[in-house]
């Protein structure tokens, strides 16, 4: 049976669930959706929201995210594509609550949106900055797997080091895992000794510690895409694409709140001001002229005069 | 020899009575010291309780939650208890449950359209024996080589998870995620479920029947070669009990337990195969049975009892707004209360010289 | 920096944590104390580490501080396992679910991310120069160094002193050492102290060493792997360092190499404990030293 | 005479002050009691035997005096003062040196090593030091053993010779001997009785155990008997005939004593046997029938103290017993290994039965599971019979009878089916191992030592049952040291040196001179 009537109970009490796959002290994906709700939350006092940090396995969300539905949860919001077999479980069973997943595809379910964000100009960016800040153009990239998105990052971030320096040349080394901020440092540290200090942090999650902790003492630049990364590092993160999402979450809480849902394909660019440089205007390293070309680089991306190649993650999406 | 305590009450008079009132005190001592943790913290600990309460118990979808995650730990400790008893340490259940889980998969997928009768057998007996295969190289490492069981379990564990990367992120990979995640299973391939209106598989069922079937092993010749080989492999090897044999047959076993839980785990919940398909329950699985004093009666309780902590723990980030974090503490502070009061007479069994896990020697 | 060195000094960078704790697990071994709570105290010793370093007292106040609370989680270990007569692997267990659990939610409650002050990096002046071994064991971290010592302390302390050969005969007889006048209670308590204190040093070393910060779960199961190394290393010291570095060379082989080579990512990590068997297999002569009463 | 015996136990002499003293000790376990108020002392160069039959006590007295076991009640002095309470119910007492029946050293180490753990004090282990001690003790008292290889590596009598000299490095006064000479050869116990001798000259009190009374006539200086946990009788060495001890320690035959077996085995006949006089002998003579053969078996040793087998061939016929004699270390335990079929010949053959029955030399590490029930022990090998199961399950209340009679059969006393064995005297123990072994009509019979540890009334029931199954048809290898009790029961004995046999003597011929040669390694 569908659940009860959520979203439509006493007008704005909107409730909004959100899942994540970790604390936002940790890594900075997780961080981008805190920060996010966090912002809708100042705008919409009467909101409220529950976030948890522990369910991210799909067997045992599911019984958490009913939980939360089950108690008045009127926006559901799974931040990690990993909920997606639980995600289409639950839309067709609480068709009244607009829901949204961190994925890419066709969304068969009126209520239930998907979310993405565009890897190739994170990546593209990002790595424009490194190379420019590298006299030399050597940037490094420092993933956990070869996860498709940072598969797409760093083509981006190709496109991005070549533009913005003739001989740039990207060395991707990975620390194969997610989780293992040793090992993200081990990595950076390699980079390093290889005498390259303009570091992509591309995995986005709790790994990453490490690599910020050691471009801060070893003073080295890093940019990393998600949350705010000098939140780790608060000198060495010259750069980090934010990931905006309060669009899509006033969104959401707007269908909750009329009723009328409708499932959209959001993708996070800097067209859409979906994606933000935060940080480079703070940067000591980053000179007046640097980020004056950085601005108009980020204004041929965000008017797509900057092409960029079909991506391969989400076809049909930038 | 133990020359501190002689009495001689029987294991399990001892045990029983004690571990009762143990268990109590232990209770008592955990609900105070997490009392003042949450108020430490500004969570009103009444509350915690209710939403504990109605997280694990409240609903039957709620008390469904916590029979599914009791079911593999209870499956595994179950086919774990005869090692542990003769003192074999097969700390592999994560290997051994991706690995059924791994072959269950394969078989759905590389024969869907085979009908629910004998795709869902098939499926079980694939997932029991790669689990068993899993197990019975330690075994043999042991048998033949005297190879530690606990470094080669824990090895086992490892390579599984490098083979289930190494799949999933190549040939078994879902098409359309960018997830290590294989296609998801054939509907004719999940197992049915047994009370309506919650996920709760009849896997409960199969792990269930293991409890008499231990319990007449226990009065079984069986059950006493097990005892005997536990106790003294050079006895053992007078009355034509091979150990190298028992030891094979006995990790085997665990492994089979284990293979049978990953095969549940893919067919009645997940759907898909993962990487991280044992991530809390291999582990959790031995130290189930330990709780459970190698008894199967026990061994069913703490098993209940583990998965309404994991279930009703979860629960509590909704319902009583407690970080994951406290629940891990929570969680931490009852097995420790439960570990030092209570394992002393029931897996300790007669004090002194007994091995802690050959608690249940009856005679 | 060519390849070698690359993954030579990779090796022992992620070897001092794991030397370290490995020590401390040999010691309560060595005495009969199967010691599953290891990975509570290292990361109890990597959170207070950083936490007592973030709050400007000092990298050395910060490590003094680790070394306690390691000791104190495994006071606790002995109180349950010991005193108590707790059955050990339940009572490890627990800590291992436990202290982790506290640190990470100390972590999340004290709210600080930023990063430790970074620990001084000591480059041997002649020896740094030696081609491939040079950089990777003459320039490493203080951590790098207190962990040579301490195993050359430890292995001092079971070859050469009384107190050491005591902690040996516990772990085999504890009645008989209780008969020679020795108190196996208070050897294991002390052993168990010892390893603790060591086992929050190598948290330290985590922390403040290797990444500069404490992160939820930065142990991520090293305690389980570290008492492998011990069991592979038949309880001794130089097994232990071997065993340690076994481990970190073949993690650094999966870091270095993996990229670019053709041989599939997982394979490295499979390797190491394919390699961990066959050692097992062809040692199996070797007389091995295991305490009788382990986890008795 | 028994009740007035509980508090007499010193006969007069002068009175020097005791070493030590026990007084009025109890101690029970469960509802057993092992010990009720028993007095013994010690005076300083004295040995003061202790004897009694199996389950009396002995072993449990000195256990409390030692401290490793609290008394319930009771009184401890030492050197004429009161020993404070706590001092007398627990904790290892300096000075007093107890070698225990089962062994008492950490087998793992070396015997230097362990010398350090009984020392206690100073900073380094100085193991060379420590070995050099036990050299030089070595050679004072006699008896040398290499100090530097693990204990367990020695055979059994190096073993103890080692814990004695631990003891007197670790400067014991008094030494507590339970049962040394049980399995020692003539050489070994020779050297024993040198160390005790040389001891006692230095002013050392020695408490021994032991059940062969004419040993303990002759080194002891008072004996005390123990019946039931108490005291039965007091006597000086020199004033006491064998035949009064033995008579003290089966006590007057009593009506309704369940533990005598009726049969007309009284004590008169028991005495004779404690006297030496009994000759048993099978009336049964050895068939054609072949049980078992070994033919040109090398096998390895099991440890270093022992010899490795060479090309050795043996065969034993139904209804004989081979006795095998022979320097403790010639290669008896590698033997009585690869007849019991727990160790494969590395070249050769060896035809056995499926089933030998096999007694141990190492009673705890291959003959019963400690922490096992005594009904679990019995029935290892009979729990495989048909009647005992209802299809895979066991059928309880055949196999409590069982196992009833097998205690009854071979006079295990004290025992419940349910307590673990450990709680059997290290006598009864024995007698379990010896009635289960011989209980399924074997056809093969090895057995090493059998006789060690039990008491003059034991080793005549023992005698018997191995006879009985020698009539039925199985044939017996007998290993021992003891020569004398090779002669009383074997047909033929054959020599093993170094892991050779060197010859043969047949028994009725009686050649004790060639056996003695054979022994020397004199072919
Ligand atoms: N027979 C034994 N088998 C296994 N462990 C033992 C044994 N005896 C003692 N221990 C270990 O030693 C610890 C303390 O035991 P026990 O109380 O006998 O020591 P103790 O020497 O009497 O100590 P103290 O004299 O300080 O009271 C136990 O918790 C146990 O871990
Ligand atoms: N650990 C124990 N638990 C229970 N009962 C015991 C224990 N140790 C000894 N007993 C009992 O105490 C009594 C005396 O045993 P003890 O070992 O002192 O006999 P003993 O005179 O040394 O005999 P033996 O000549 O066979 O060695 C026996 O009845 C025995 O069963
Ligand atoms: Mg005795
Ligand atoms: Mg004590």
């Amino acid at each position: 049976t569908p659940g009860p009537a959520a979203g439509n109970g006493d007008g704005d009490a909107v409730h909004v669930g959100l899942i994540q796959e970790a604390r936002p002290d940790v890594e900075p994906w997780s961080l981008s959706w805190h920060d996010s709700i966090e912002s809708l939350k100042a705008k919409n006092p009467g909101m409220k929201v529950t976030e948890t940090f522990d369910a991210y396995d799909a067997t045992r969300a599911e019984p958490v995210i009913r939980q939360l539905l089950d108690s008045g949860a009127s926006v559901m919001v799974l931040s990690t594509f990993v909920l997606t077999d639980v995600a289409k479980t639950l839309a067709p069973e609480y068709p009244k609550v607009p829901m949204v997943l961190t994925s890419f595809g066709t969304m068969q379910q009126p209520n239930l949106s998907s979310a993405t964000a565009s890897y190739l100009e994170i990546g593209y960016s990002s790595c424009w900055l490194l190379a420019k800040l590298a006299k030399d153009g050597q940037v490094g990239v420092v993933g956990a797997q070869e996860a498709p998105f940072e598969v797409e990052s760093e083509e981006g971030c190709r496109l991005g080091a070549e533009a913005a320096h003739p001989g740039a040349k990207v060395t991707v080394v990975n620390s194969n895992s997610f989780t293992d901020a040793q090992a993200n440092r081990e990595q950076v540290q390699n980079l390093l000794d290889r005498g390259i200090d303009n570091i992509f942090l591309v995995s986005g999650t709790e790994d990453t510690v490490g690599g910020f902790r050691l471009c801060e003492t070893a003073k080295a630049h890093c940019v990393t895409w998600g949350g705010d990364g000098r939140k780790w590092a608060p000198k060495a993160a010259v750069l980090t694409v934010e990931l905006d999402w309060s669009s899509l979450l006033a969104d959401l809480t707007e269908q909750a709140r009329t009723g009328k849902l409708e499932a959209k394909s959001w993708n996070l660019t800097y067209g859409n001001k979906g994606l933000k440089a935060t940080g480079i205007d703070e940067a000591a390293d980053v000179s007046p002229e640097l980020r004056t070309e950085f601005t108009t680089m980020l204004a041929g991306l965000a008017d797509e005069s900057i092409s960029l190649p079909a991506s391969k993650v989400h076809p049909g999406l930038r | 020899m133990s020359l501190l305590s002689l009495t001689h009450r029987t294991p399990r008079q001892a045990s029983f009575g004690r571990g009762l009132v143990n268990l109590l005190t232990a209770v008592a001592v955990v609900a105070g010291l997490v009392a003042a943790l949450l108020a430490m913290v500004g969570v009103d600990p009444a509350g915690t309780a209710q939403a504990m309460w109605s997280g694990s118990f409240g609903t039957l979808r709620s008390t469904g939650e916590t029979l599914i995650r009791a079911t593999p730990l209870l499956l595994i400790a179950l086919a774990l208890i005869p090692s542990l008893r003769a003192g074999l340490y097969n700390i592999g259940a994560p290997g051994q449950m991706a690995f059924g889980a791994l072959a269950s998969t394969v078989i759905a997928l590389q024969a869907p359209t085979l009908p629910s009768a004998i795709l869902v057998p098939a499926c079980a007996i694939g997932g029991c024996l790669a689990g068993a295969l899993t197990a019975f190289l330690p075994g043999l490492l042991k048998a033949t080589w005297r190879a530690n069981e606990i470094i080669t379990t824990l090895a086992m564990n490892f390579i599984a998870v490098a083979v289930l990367g190494y799949l999933l992120t190549g040939v078994m990979q879902s098409d359309f995620a960018n997830l290590p995640q294989s296609d998801s299973l054939p509907a004719n391939s999940a197992l049915p479920t047994f009370i309506p209106g919650t996920r709760t598989h009849i896997g409960l069922l199969v792990a269930l029947l293991a409890v008499p079937l231990l319990w007449a092993a226990d009065r079984s010749r069986l059950g006493y070669r097990l005892r005997i080989f536990g106790a003294n492999p050079s006895l053992a090897r007078q009355a034509q009990i091979r150990p190298g044999r028992y030891t094979i047959w006995l990790m085997t076993l665990g492994g089979a337990g284990a293979g049978l839980a990953g095969w549940m785990q893919v067919a009645a919940l997940d759907h898909r195969l993962y990487v991280g398909i044992a991530t809390p329950v291999g582990y959790a699985a031995l130290f189930v049975a330990l709780l459970g004093a190698l008894h199967p009666l026990g061994t069913v309780l703490a098993a209940l009892a583990f998965g309404a902590l994991l279930h009703g723990g979860d629960s509590l980030q909704v319902g009583a707004g407690v970080s994951p974090e406290i629940v891990q503490v929570l969680l931490g502070l009852i097995l420790l209360a439960y570990a030092i009061r209570a394992t002393t007479s029931a897996a300790t069994g007669t004090e002194g010289r007994t091995r802690s896990w050959t608690f249940w020697k009856r005679s | 920096m060519d390849l070698l060195e690359a993954i030579l000094s990779t090796a022992v960078r992620l070897m001092v944590p794991l030397l370290l704790a490995a020590l401390g697990e040999l010691i309560a071994q060595r005495s009969g104390v199967m010691n599953i709570g290891l990975e509570g105290m290292i990361a109890g010793g990597a959170f207070t580490a950083y936490a007592v370093a973030m709050a400007h007292w000092g990298l050395a106040a910060g490590t003094v501080a680790a070394l306690l609370t390691g000791a104190l989680v495994a006071l606790v270990m002995a109180v349950g396992a010991v005193w108590a007569r707790g059955n050990q692997i339940l009572v490890g267990f627990a800590l291992f679910i436990l202290v982790p659990g506290i640190a990470n939610f100390l972590y999340v409650q004290i709210g600080w991310t930023g990063g430790a002050p970074a620990v001084p990096t000591v480059t041997i002046p002649v020896l740094s120069q030696l081609p491939v071994i040079g950089p990777a064991f003459f320039a490493q971290n203080l951590f790098y160094y207190v962990a040579a010592v301490l195993a050359v302390a430890v292995w001092y302390f079971f070859a050469r002193t009384r107190a050491g050969m005591t902690v040996t005969a516990v772990g085999h007889s504890p009645t008989i050492a209780a008969h020679r006048g020795t108190s196996p209670r208070r050897v294991r308590t002390l052993a168990l102290l010892a390893c603790g204190a060591l086992a929050g040093l190598a948290g330290a070393a985590m922390s403040l060493g290797s990444v500069g910060s404490y992160a939820p779960n930065i142990v991520g199961g090293r305690g389980l792997i570290v008492i492998a190394i011990v069991i592979l290393g038949r309880w001794t010291v130089p097994g232990a360092i071997a065993g340690s570095l076994l481990i970190a060379v073949l993690d650094s082989l999966k870091l270095n190499v993996a990229e670019g080579s053709v041989i599939p990512l997982q394979l490295f990590g499979a390797l190491p404990w394919v390699v961990v068997m066959l050692m097992l297999v062809v040692s199996y002569r070797m007389r091995s030293n295991t305490p009788r009463t382990l986890a008795q | 005479m028994m009740h007035a015996a509980n508090s007499v136990a010193i006969v007069d002499r002068p009175a020097a002050t005791p070493a030590v003293a026990l007084k009025h000790i109890s101690k029970t376990f469960g509802t057993n009691a092992a010990l009720t108020d028993v007095t013994v002392d010690l005076r300083p160069g004295e040995v003061h035997a202790l004897v009694g039959e199996n389950g009396a006590g002995k072993s449990t007295l000195m256990k409390i005096l030692a401290g490793y076991l609290p008394a319930d009640t009771g009184e401890l002095e030492v050197d004429g003062r009161a020993a404070p309470a706590d001092r007398v119910l627990s904790g290892p007492r300096v000075g007093v040196g107890f070698v225990e029946q089962e062994g008492g050293l950490i087998r793992e180490l070396t015997g230097a090593e362990n010398l350090i753990l009984a020392e206690g004090t100073g900073f380094l282990a100085d193991r060379a030091a420590a070995g050099a001690r036990i050299r030089e003790l070595g050679n004072r008292f006699g008896g040398a053993v290499d100090p530097h290889v693990p204990v367990e590596l020695l055979a059994v009598g190096q073993r103890q010779r080692l814990e004695i000299l631990i003891m007197l490095a670790r400067g014991a006064d008094v030494l507590i001997l339970d049962e040394p000479t049980a399995a020692l050869g003539i050489e070994d116990a020779a050297i024993l009785t040198e160390i005790i001798e040389r001891f006692t000259a230095d002013g050392g009190g020695v408490f021994y155990i032991s059940h062969k009374l004419h040993e303990v006539m002759s080194i002891a200086d008072r004996i005390t008997v123990l019946r039931g946990g108490r005291v039965v009788g007091g006597h000086a060495a020199d004033q006491v005939e064998v035949a009064q001890l033995a008579a003290d320690m089966v006590g007057q035959r009593v009506a309704g004593d369940e533990n005598r077996n009726g049969n007309g085995s009284d004590s008169a006949e028991l005495i004779e046997v404690a006297l030496g006089e009994e000759r048993a002998r099978t009336t049964a003579s050895a068939s054609h029938e072949v049980v078992g053969t070994l033919t040109g078996v090398c096998a390895p040793a099991p440890y270093v103290g022992e010899s490795a087998l060479h090309e050795l061939d043996l065969v034993v016929r139904a209804g004989e017993v081979v006795g095998v004699a022979g320097v403790v270390g010639s290669g008896q335990s590698t033997l009585a290994r690869v007849l019991a079929g727990l160790l494969r010949p590395s070249t050769g053959t060896a035809q056995l039965p499926d089933r030998v029955a096999y007694v141990p030399e190492h009673r705890h590490d291959d003959a019963v599971a400690l922490e096992l029930s005594v009904r679990d022990n019995v029935v290892l090998h009979s729990h495989r019979r048909r009647e005992f199961c209802r299809g895979p399950w066991f059928r309880r209340d055949r196999m409590d009878q069982h196992v009833e009679e097998v205690l009854r059969r071979s006079h295990v006393r004290g025992a419940t089916l349910t307590m673990p064995i450990s709680g059997l005297s290290g006598g009864n123990q024995q007698k379990l191992v010896l009635g289960r072994e011989l209980d399924e009509c074997p056809t093969l019979v090895v057995a090493h030592n059998p006789f060690r540890g039990l008491d003059v009334r034991a080793i005549q029931e023992v005698r018997q049952a191995v006879l009985g199954a020698c009539d039925q048809g199985a044939g017996v290898v007998m290993i021992s040291p003891d020569l004398d009790e090779l002669l009383q029961l074997a047909h033929r004995i054959v020599v093993l040196f170094a892991g050779r046999i060197l010859g043969e003597v047949d028994v009725a011929d009686g050649d004790l001179d060639q056996l003695g040669r054979l022994m020397g390694g004199v072919a």
